[in-house]
């Protein structure tokens, strides 16, 4: 396996201001730097909202039996983007939310690092859990981009969210 | 239908150009990130992964797959026309 | 009504350090100042933890029809504790999560000062959802904090969870 | 049973020392946070509540209310002890 064939879904074409500028545009972008959820949570304040749900997915020690070292997340960004966009819309459709965002990490991460961020903000609690549930479910099922995990004791693996 | 070089004219031989993106395990196979494949005018997005499943060895069937053209996300039975780019979608695993 | 007759209850009896200490070990305390979000996200880490959900409850600047312009809160700060204590007990059985932390703040805030925080850290991510949901749930119907609105237009007025 | 002053002695008399806190709206009524309160052995939490409201003028039914026992929730039916703190829970609003 060569690492050139996949070195360019390691990286954003954007720059990280871009991409959190799509983030608050569009609810959705791709980076391949560190998640700063401060910023995130800032583009969401709003003082009609009395509630804010976030979820972080971080990378584990572990995975079923094995012991992970640590990952790296692919991703196809012109795609995600676009589908990541279409997701934010039809949650709040969906649900009585104010704003939301989701933010996907791609490239090289070590365990503890946040690969996945998802923030609602709303006037009521509920709309804000079930939107952010629903719109993590969605991405993972949806948003184009996959994973190596790297382990101690065997060859690394393609995960996969089906099974 | 074979695939032919990239250098066919397709306005005169009623074939199209495809530039298609590889991720993840498809790029493995595929030892390549992109390729740009010629093919015939009528070739069905299942006729073009079985053509490039033939070339490259894929093992997934079209049912465990997803494919975006343009990116976006289309369904199997979308035509594709002259100059697309067409991506198929491995089982996801973002989260 | 006099201020003298709440005022014990706009403050804790400990110092911000010990109320942060109790709350690493029991998972709940109050604060009468700002909470610092960070620093609960950080006694939550554990790299067994691949999902982390966090809630906060902020002053709206609305409630029913009425503008509110700020608001305080005031508890039973020792039965608070020791009803938080059982409740994030109770969350540990029902749930399968690995840590849990609830926050609540009291004495005068304004719009968009966090209430009250919950953070759950878990293997998986739907316990942290549900624990995360039911925790905060159960701190609105049982810890005893009161709350006092004020409007620009009318007196202010004591609230109620229950309607 | 009528509350009477802090220096009874409950040991010669049959009562107790209950120590009562009040926050919120009982607080607002009874203009204090705090006060001890002296009555007989056999006195429930329902009965002091009584005897508190007619003093205090809280407008509460028993039902609306929780009650805690030495910073624990505890039940109706549950018996004061001399020394006790007694704390009646409006509606909470947390959150």
């Amino acid at each position: 396996m060569s690492a050139n064939v996949h070195s360019k879904s390691m990286t954003i074409k954007r720059s990280a201001e871009q991409a959190y500028a799509l983030a608050e545009r569009d609810g959705f972008a791709l980076l391949d730097i560190v998640i700063d959820d401060r910023r995130l949570k800032a583009l969401l304040d709003d003082d009609s909202c009395g509630a804010f749900v976030s979820f972080e997915g971080r990378v584990r020690n572990h995975n079923n039996a094995s012991s992970v070292e640590r990952l790296t997340y692919y991703g196809y960004e012109d795609l995600a983007i676009n589908q990541g966009r279409q997701i934010i819309e039809e949650a709040k459709r969906k649900f009585a939310i104010t704003h939301a965002i989701a933010i996907h990490r791609i490239g090289a991460l070590d365990i503890g690092d946040v690969a996945v961020w998802v923030g609602v903000a709303s006037a009521h609690r509920y709309p804000a859990f079930d939107a952010c549930r629903w719109i993590l479910d969605t991405v993972k099922a949806e948003i184009p981009v996959w994973k190596q995990e790297y382990y101690d004791n065997q060859p690394s693996k393609w995960l996969s969210n089906n099974g | 239908m074979p695939i032919a070089a990239k250098d066919t004219d397709p306005v005169t031989d009623n074939t199209i150009n495809i530039n298609v993106l590889y991720f993840a395990s498809l790029a493995d196979k595929a030892n390549c990130n992109e390729e740009s494949v010629t093919v015939s005018q009528s070739t069905s997005l299942t006729q073009l992964y079985e053509q490039l499943s033939e070339k490259h060895g894929f093992s997934h069937s079209p049912l465990e797959l997803k494919v975006a053209i343009n990116d976006y996300f289309a369904q199997w039975t979308d035509s594709i026309e002259n100059g697309d780019n067409v991506v198929f979608i491995t089982p996801v695993a973002g989260g």
